[in-house]
């Protein structure tokens, strides 16, 4: 198999290498040069956008495939190298985007904090492993970088070590999405055994049987459940949110998530129609919970994060039901306003926050901003905008795509309506609460401009003009998406909608009511109990139970046996030392003992000598006497 | 008890007492001193005998040349320290077990054999042994001599702090 | 005149007493005073017993030799003491134990 | 005898003694040029008396750190040895002292023993100089014995015997066993009848006066007296191995000196010089040794016997005092090289050229 293709792009190793020295210098600078470390990693990946910016400009077009050998695993040739098409070096640029803006927030967000050179080191290794998952021509590849993404989110989610809870969420989303790459990988194994290579661009052109892909897209689709966080797998994301709030914005929001999205749209054509249906219940299923789940909290943090899992379940849908091309364009957009609000919720907790306490994140004690924080609220509004889909937002754009692939089909359809109505519910009622004039925060910070710079840059890009000329439709400046044409009574319904929801937002809302909703109707509360029933609460019994035959049993008979087993060698070594080496012993003590008494008669003194000689004489001479006296 | 007697256990008191001071003294002068004492009261127990000659030659020889040279050792090998020698014994239990086993055979087994002897005394004068010197032993007196004459140079040889 | 058997008596105690010192002495001037003095119990038997045999001389002669004898011993046996003195900085003949595999 | 004799010595000692004191200090004087001491008594005559009770008066010091026991008996040892050897010197042809048959054998044994003293008072003071002075004194002594006793011993050849009664006898006129005595061994010039210096041993044995002269210069080393004084060298050692002593003891070690002079004097005079015989002979008529030896069996002979050998020895304590003030100490290696090259060989040879003479 020839799997060398020459299409070289030498951007694509710098870009790549870029953030990878970032991160290296990062931890080599960091004992000493600890201040300098957050402006050196902006730099780096500020260079490392500009590459991507070639990059996309260079491959609005076509596609360019390079690929050398990387090993060998006897005949078959593993190749790593790039495929780049328009998608990928747009999602390329979204996500080198979005670290760039977050780089620059993390500056002010930052400043001051502990760790900041290892938080800045792993931003950049998550920026050159996520970078490396969008461009790999090779699946092997891709699983690699999916797992040092996963890798870097552990270490990200853990960055306050000191807290205990910020270890136990990143133990969590570590152990979920591992989870989920079992389907990933059985998912390699499935396409290596089927199609005998793991290449993108050779799967493309292969015909696979509708079983394989079957199974193929079920595994993929336990990937992306884990890495996207759907239905079963969900509650790892909110958990997430104890990270800082930057890479919330970067991983937990934009990037990281959507990587399972990215995959299942790049990898569509392996799954067959079950597979994608299968997807599109989860989507939607995913779709309501993380909705519902939106609903019931306060947390800022927390209610982005369901309105993360949210998105991310309507984008597996839209691919699964619509197009892959509308799922990526919802994808782009959301990365846009969902960073937004991340930053922007971030820059208010700033604002809120009291040095030396624990973060203020609660949007009942969040109101009374206005004043001072206009250029944040505005941009935070923006951006829940174009999450509710409000016109002139991208947001509004991408979501009216969706709705129109699925136009013809009433059933998704109403369920896509409904959701978009409880997507402006919550936002709506976000909005609500942090525009309140009621001034609940006690004293207020002001934010940084270099907070506030990647807030408005995300905010405009959330505004029509990130996606399309046209505020009605996409007549996008992006190759990759599809120019659809308009339905006018699907933006209608669309419209209604949204004054629907915002109406029952402000009839519901407008009073900020506090009262908190019962545990039992939060998804987190029983999300964890299931995954206890389901999951630990048997694999502990399980456990325990092989445990306890581990000691009874194997452990009772290897006792016995080697209880046996020592009782044989006592009475073979006492054998040995008694009776073997006994007489052995006995003959060189005896040598011994009589080389000693010689030896002593030969001491060098001559004193010895001669009492030895005298003794002898006189013994002699009484031997003598005593012969002569008995002759 | 005659007045012979007398001197030789006289003598005998001073011999005692120079072997007592030889066996338990601490100073190697007072052994040297307590040979002394032995020696020249050997030395009157040989004229007491009639050995005239050995008398003398007991004087002379031990008394002013042994033991002027043993002083000379004494001198010579006690100089390291400024404290006086202290002599040191060492087996004392050994040693006497066997000195008095050695002097309780002899007396107990050996003496009795020599109850009934008496000295008779007078058996050669002066002239009479210095003639059997020189007649019966010449050979022997010319060995003795060229013995003399060798450890002479081997005293002198060995003593001499020229080494090579 | 003096009975024998009390300078057996006398010799014997010589005899003892050198022994006892040449087993007991722990200084190489002393040794040899014993030796001197197990000599002159020799000696002074050799004396003792020619008086039993009128007009024999041969105890006598002996006597004279074993003096001769006795001199060379002291002489050598002090330059020997000197000279191991001067080597090994003692008189002790433990000390002096090179004839000793060392232990 | 022997009690007589010493009965008759020790108090004949002290007046000598004193007196040889006096004339030591009058006669280095005169050689000197100088009158020495004058104040005490007549003509400074008491002065030797005076510093006797002086030092009799003194304290009895023992240093510190001495062997305190060896310290007082080692004067006494000295004295003893010494005073011992005049025991067996015969005074007068009656007063034959300890006559034995080894009587000079006897009495070189027992001079020897006074080095033991020596050692042991040296020792006993625990002082460096007189450790020095033991040590010289030892060597020298041991040493001088050699060729002192090989001139004694040509005495004893020329002689036939070793009894000092029996050379004296031999040396008179009375002269037992009778026989010709040759004057300077000449055949045919016998001078037994004439007696006095011409049967004196010197005389009759030419050879002899090389071997009185190798025993002199022994016997003045064997009595530490110059130039052979090193062991109480004063201008090195203080005063050798009595620099401890003072008082009695010290009187007795200078008695003891004085006596060691006088003996070893006593024997020259008894075995080269006729020893209580007459030095005048009979010339003819002129019976001049007849008249001045008494008769034998009567109390003159004792008397002109002792009057001749005391005066002869006191002559010869006078020339050892003339050679003291006359020459100067010598160096150890001089006097090594004195004994051991020269008056050893010589006194050997003088052993041998009497042999032979014997056997002509």
């Amino acid at each position: 198999m020839n799997v060398a293709s020459t299409d070289w792009n030498a951007w694509v190793p710098i870009a790549l290498a870029l953030p990878l020295v970032s991160f290296v210098v990062s931890f080599w600078m960091g004992p000493r040069y600890g201040w300098l470390v957050p402006l050196m990693a902006t730099a780096l990946l500020l260079a490392g956008w500009v590459c991507t910016t070639v990059i996309l400009v260079d491959h609005s077009a076509g596609t360019s495939h390079f690929a050398v050998p990387w090993f060998s695993l006897g005949t078959d040739v593993i190749p790593i190298g790039w495929w780049l098409s328009p998608r990928s070096v747009t999602m390329l640029w979204v996500v080198y985007t979005i670290s760039l803006l977050v780089h620059v927030y993390s500056i002010g967000y930052m400043a001051g904090e502990g760790g900041i050179a290892r938080y800045f080191a792993w931003l950049g290794f998550f920026t050159f492993a996520m970078g490396g998952l969008v461009v790999s021509s090779n699946l092997l590849v891709t699983f690699c970088c999916w797992e040092l993404v996963g890798l870097s989110s552990y270490r990200l989610i853990g960055h306050w070590h000191q807290q205990p809870a910020a270890g136990a969420a990143a133990t969590k989303a570590f152990l979920v999405n591992r989870l989920g790459d079992i389907g990933l990988l059985v998912a390699l194994m499935l396409l290596w055994s089927r199609a005998g290579t793991l290449d993108m661009p050779a799967l493309t052109a292969m015909a696979l049987s509708e079983e394989t892909k079957t199974a193929v897209g079920l595994c993929v689709l336990l990937a992306l459940a884990g890495k996207s966080a759907q239905f079963p797998l969900l509650h790892w994301l909110p958990d997430a949110m104890a990270g800082p709030t930057p890479v919330s914005a970067l991983i937990h929001a934009a990037t990281m998530v959507a990587a399972g999205v990215y995959l299942f749209v790049q990898l569509h054509f392996l799954f067959s129609a079950d597979a994608l249906a299968v997807a599109a219940v989860v989507g939607l299923l995913t779709l309501f919970v993380g909705g519902w789940g939106a609903l019931t909290q306060f947390d800022v943090k927390k209610i982005l994060a369901y309105s993360t899992i949210s998105q991310l379940g309507l984008m597996v849908a839209g691919v699964a039901l619509a197009s892959p091309e509308a799922g990526f364009a919802h994808l782009f957009t959301h990365a846009f306003f969902k960073a937004g609000l991340f930053l922007g919720a971030g820059a208010l907790i700033h604002a809120v926050s009291r040095h030396g306490h624990a973060p203020q994140q609660d949007i009942r004690h969040m109101g009374g901003l206005w004043q001072s924080h206009r250029l944040v609220l505005v941009c935070f509004a923006v951006c829940a905008a174009s999450l509710a889909g409000m016109p002139l937002t991208s947001g509004f754009l991408s979501k009216e795509g969706l709705l129109l692939h699925v136009r013809h089909h009433s059933f998704y359809f109403g369920v896509m309506a409904t959701a978009s109505f409880v997507t402006t519910l919550y936002s709506a009622r976000m909005v609500f609460y942090l525009l309140s004039p009621t001034p609940q925060a006690a004293a207020t910070h002001p934010v940084p401009a270099i907070m506030q710079l990647p807030l408005f840059v995300l905010s405009v890009g959330s505004l029509f003009i990130g996606l399309s000329a046209s505020p009605l439709s996409i007549q996008s400046w992006w190759p990759v998406f599809d120019a659809i044409e308009s339905a006018p009574w699907v933006m209608v319904v669309s419209l209604a909608v949204l004054v629907v929801g915002v109406g029952v937002a402000w009839r519901l809302y407008r009073h900020r009511p506090t009262a908190t909703l019962h545990a039992r109707w939060v998804p987190q509360t029983w999300l964890d109990a299931a995954q206890k029933h389901i999951a630990v609460t048997p694999a502990l019994q399980a456990s325990r139970l092989t445990h306890h035959a581990d000691r009874r049993w194997l452990d009772g008979v290897l006792h016995a046996a080697s209880y046996g087993y020592v009782t044989c060698s006592f009475v073979i070594g006492w054998v040995d030392r008694v009776l073997i080496d006994g007489w052995v012993t006995t003959v060189t003590h005896a040598a011994k003992g009589g080389g000693k008494l010689f030896r002593s008669l030969v001491n060098g003194k001559i004193q010895s000598y001669l009492a030895w000689g005298m003794l002898a004489l006189l013994s002699f001479m009484v031997w003598m006497l005593y012969q002569l006296a008995h002759r | 008890m005659s007045a012979a007697d007398y001197f030789f256990y006289g003598w005998c008191l001073v011999m005692v007492a120079g072997l007592w001071a030889m066996a338990v003294s601490k100073k190697l002068i007072h052994a040297a001193l307590g040979l002394l004492s032995c020696l020249v009261a050997l030395a009157g127990i040989y004229a007491l005998l009639s050995a005239e000659l050995l008398a003398v030659i007991q004087l002379m020889v031990y008394a002013g040349g042994v033991l002027v040279l043993i002083l000379f050792g004494i001198m010579l090998t006690g100089r390291l320290s400024d404290k006086p020698m202290r002599i040191e014994s060492r087996n004392v239990a050994v040693g006497s077990v066997i000195a008095a086993g050695l002097f309780i055979t002899l007396i107990v087994f050996v003496g009795p054999a020599f109850l009934s002897v008496t000295s008779t005394g007078s058996p050669g004068s002066l002239r009479t042994l210095s003639l059997a010197l020189f007649s019966e032993y010449t050979l022997a007196f010319e060995l003795a001599g060229v013995l003399l004459l060798i450890s002479l140079i081997a005293g002198a040889v060995i003593a001499s702090s020229r080494q090579s | 005149m003096i009975a024998t058997h009390h300078i057996f008596i006398l010799s014997a105690l010589l005899l003892s007493v050198g022994v006892f010192m040449l087993l007991t002495k722990r200084n190489a001037i002393l040794i040899l005073m014993g030796l001197e003095l197990i000599l002159n119990a020799a000696n002074l038997n050799l004396i003792a017993f020619n008086q039993r045999y009128a007009d024999a001389l041969a105890g006598e002669a002996m006597a004279v030799f074993v003096i001769v004898l006795a001199v060379c011993e002291a002489a050598v046996g002090v330059a020997i003491i000197l000279q191991a003195y001067r080597h090994y900085a003692t008189a002790v003949p433990d000390q002096i134990s090179e004839l000793k595999d060392p232990a | 005898m022997i009690a007589s004799t010493l009965f008759f010595l020790l108090p004949f000692l002290v007046l000598y003694t004193i007196l040889v004191v006096y004339a030591e200090r009058k006669l280095s004087a005169f050689m000197q040029d100088r009158l020495g001491p004058m104040e005490v008594g007549y003509y400074g005559l008491l002065q030797t008396v005076a510093d006797l009770l002086k030092l009799l008066q003194k304290e009895d010091l023992t240093p510190q750190g001495a062997d305190r026991w060896l310290f007082k008996a080692a004067p006494l040892l000295i004295f003893l040895a010494v005073f011992a050897g005049f025991a067996l010197l015969p005074l007068a042809p009656a007063w034959p002292g300890s006559s034995l048959p080894s009587g000079i054998f006897l009495l070189l044994a027992i001079i020897s023993l006074d080095v033991i003293g020596i050692v042991l008072a040296g020792w006993a003071s625990n002082n460096k100089y007189s450790m020095m002075g033991t040590v010289r004194s030892a060597a020298q002594i041991i040493s001088y014995e050699v060729p002192l006793g090989l001139a004694v011993a040509c005495v004893c050849l020329y002689a036939g015997t070793l009894n000092l009664q029996e050379i004296s006898w031999q040396q008179s006129a009375w002269a037992e066993p009778a026989g010709p005595k040759n004057f300077l061994g000449i055949p045919g010039l016998d001078a037994r009848q004439a007696g006095g210096f011409l049967v004196w041993n010197v005389f009759t044995m030419p050879v002899l006066w090389v071997a009185w002269l190798i025993f002199f210069i022994a016997s003045l080393a064997e009595s530490n007296r110059a130039p052979f004084d090193l062991p109480e060298a004063e201008s090195e050692l203080v005063a050798g191995f009595q620099t401890e002593y003072s008082g009695f003891r010290w009187a007795v070690i200078m008695l003891a000196e004085y006596a060691m002079m006088l003996l070893v004097s006593l024997v020259g005079v008894i075995l080269f010089f006729g020893s209580w015989t007459t030095p005048l002979p009979n010339l003819g008529p002129v019976r001049l040794a007849d008249w001045t030896s008494g008769t034998v069996g009567h109390g003159s002979a004792t008397a002109w016997g002792i009057f001749w050998l005391m005066g002869k020895a006191v002559l010869m304590v006078c020339f050892q005092i003339w050679v003291r003030w006359t020459f100067p100490r010598v160096r150890i290696d001089q006097l090594v090289s004195l004994c051991w090259k020269y008056l050893t060989p010589f006194s050997l040879v003088c052993l041998l050229l009497v042999a032979v003479w014997k056997l002509l």
